[in-house]
């Protein structure tokens, strides 16, 4: 599964982009989420905050109960500041 | 239309193109934002703008398709750029046009409204400081929910 | 500022010369009213604007200066044509600049609106029955109304 | 005074200006109103329904009780429909 990271999520976390296999019982975004956080203080760091993180499965908003698939990519970054 | 692009662009020409040989259009909204050199008070030097690519388009092409369901529109187009831009720069560019201006402005302010709030975009700007990615406000929040269908009136609510 | 003129305009640059150099605007928001191939339903040739020299100028001035003391405006422009037009010519652009684009959006729909019930021109459409003095709207008083001060609210109204 | 009308009024009335000694007595647009409609078929038919006539004096917009000087330029014109 392809997981990215915009703005000061991929800085904190210090790099764009991890490829990562979910493992069994790791079914939705909140499990996601609790399995990034244990890979480093980086990772803690950045997804410390959840009010302030959205998540996006295949180029969509979804909540933190969505459930994924292994072909999804998923993407963490803060609130949208464009425009 | 969308398009999301490193480049500058030329409102007036886009413009142009969008409602030449059109004459049904009796009126077309533009709204084009700017980089400013005030940032929360302090001097801006320059910013960086951050995409998701594919899903930048994606939410694009989706608040458009709803402005065009939601007000009849002869042509829309929304344009936005990303990279490093300085103060007086072109950011974004959201152009409507339709048979009557009241369809026009009101769909051009949905589409930057709307596009503040959904379209996966991160200002990183460089001033006096350093480097510091800017926060969303929470009156883009608010500009965005002012299109959101509002409830109905209740028949015996006071006035 | 505003001007009266027979001869086209080019929107795009009018645009950049308002905002050049006027790195504290951070939207512009643009109306182009252009001429549409139908009126009523029929078939339009073309039309000719008359207006009012002289008086034309005092009320574009006064709508421009009123929308310069309600809004936070950095620039604000109005031009308005005279003379023959066909379907797709401009007739009028009205452009405000602003910090904040909700002032811009506010202020150019206030201009318009105004313009189109206080600025004293006419139209004389030529259509498939012959030439026919177009008459006034009775949405575009409503609009301009919209822009009346609102009453105070009473403090104990129900809301 | 310098009196102009615009429109189909101009057209109504069959030329764009007059310049009117005012009378003694016609001291308002009311009075000059009543004056001109009887100067002509065209005046009475351009100045019949009062409803669709907009008065200017000196570039202003005025009520038919506006006073009036001998210095003023009138102008009778329809509703605008610019824009």
């Amino acid at each position: 599964m392809k997981v990215l990271y915009f703005a000061w999520l991929r800085t904190r976390i210090g790099h764009a982009e991890d490829t990562i296999e979910l493992p069994k019982g790791v079914e939705d975004v909140r499990g996601l989420i609790d399995l990034l956080r244990a890979q480093g203080p980086g990772y803690a760091l950045a997804l410390t905050d959840l009010a302030t993180v959205k998540v996006a499965v295949n180029h969509e908003y979804v909540g933190l109960d969505h459930k994924l698939k292994p072909s999804d990519e998923v993407a963490f970054f803060p609130p949208v500041t464009g425009g | 239309m969308i398009r999301v692009q490193r480049e500058d662009f030329d409102p007036g020409a886009e413009v142009a193109a969008l409602t030449r040989g059109r004459h049904d259009v009796g009126g077309v909204v533009t709204f084009v934002g700017l980089v400013r050199d005030l940032a929360e008070g302090k001097a801006l030097g320059a910013m960086t703008l951050e995409h998701y690519p594919g899903m930048t388009e994606k939410q694009l092409r989706a608040i458009d398709d709803e402005a065009n369901r939601r007000w009849p529109l002869a042509a829309s187009l929304v344009i936005h750029r990303y990279g490093r831009l300085e103060p007086g720069d072109r950011i974004v560019l959201v152009a409507t046009a339709s048979p009557h201006r009241d369809a026009a402005f009101d769909a051009c302010r949905f589409l930057i409204d709307w596009l503040k709030t959904q379209a996966p975009f991160w200002k990183l700007e460089e001033g006096e400081a350093g480097a510091k990615w800017v926060e969303a406000k929470a009156s883009d929040d608010a500009a965005a929910l002012r299109w959101q269908a509002k409830p109905a009136k209740k028949p015996d609510a006071a006035e």
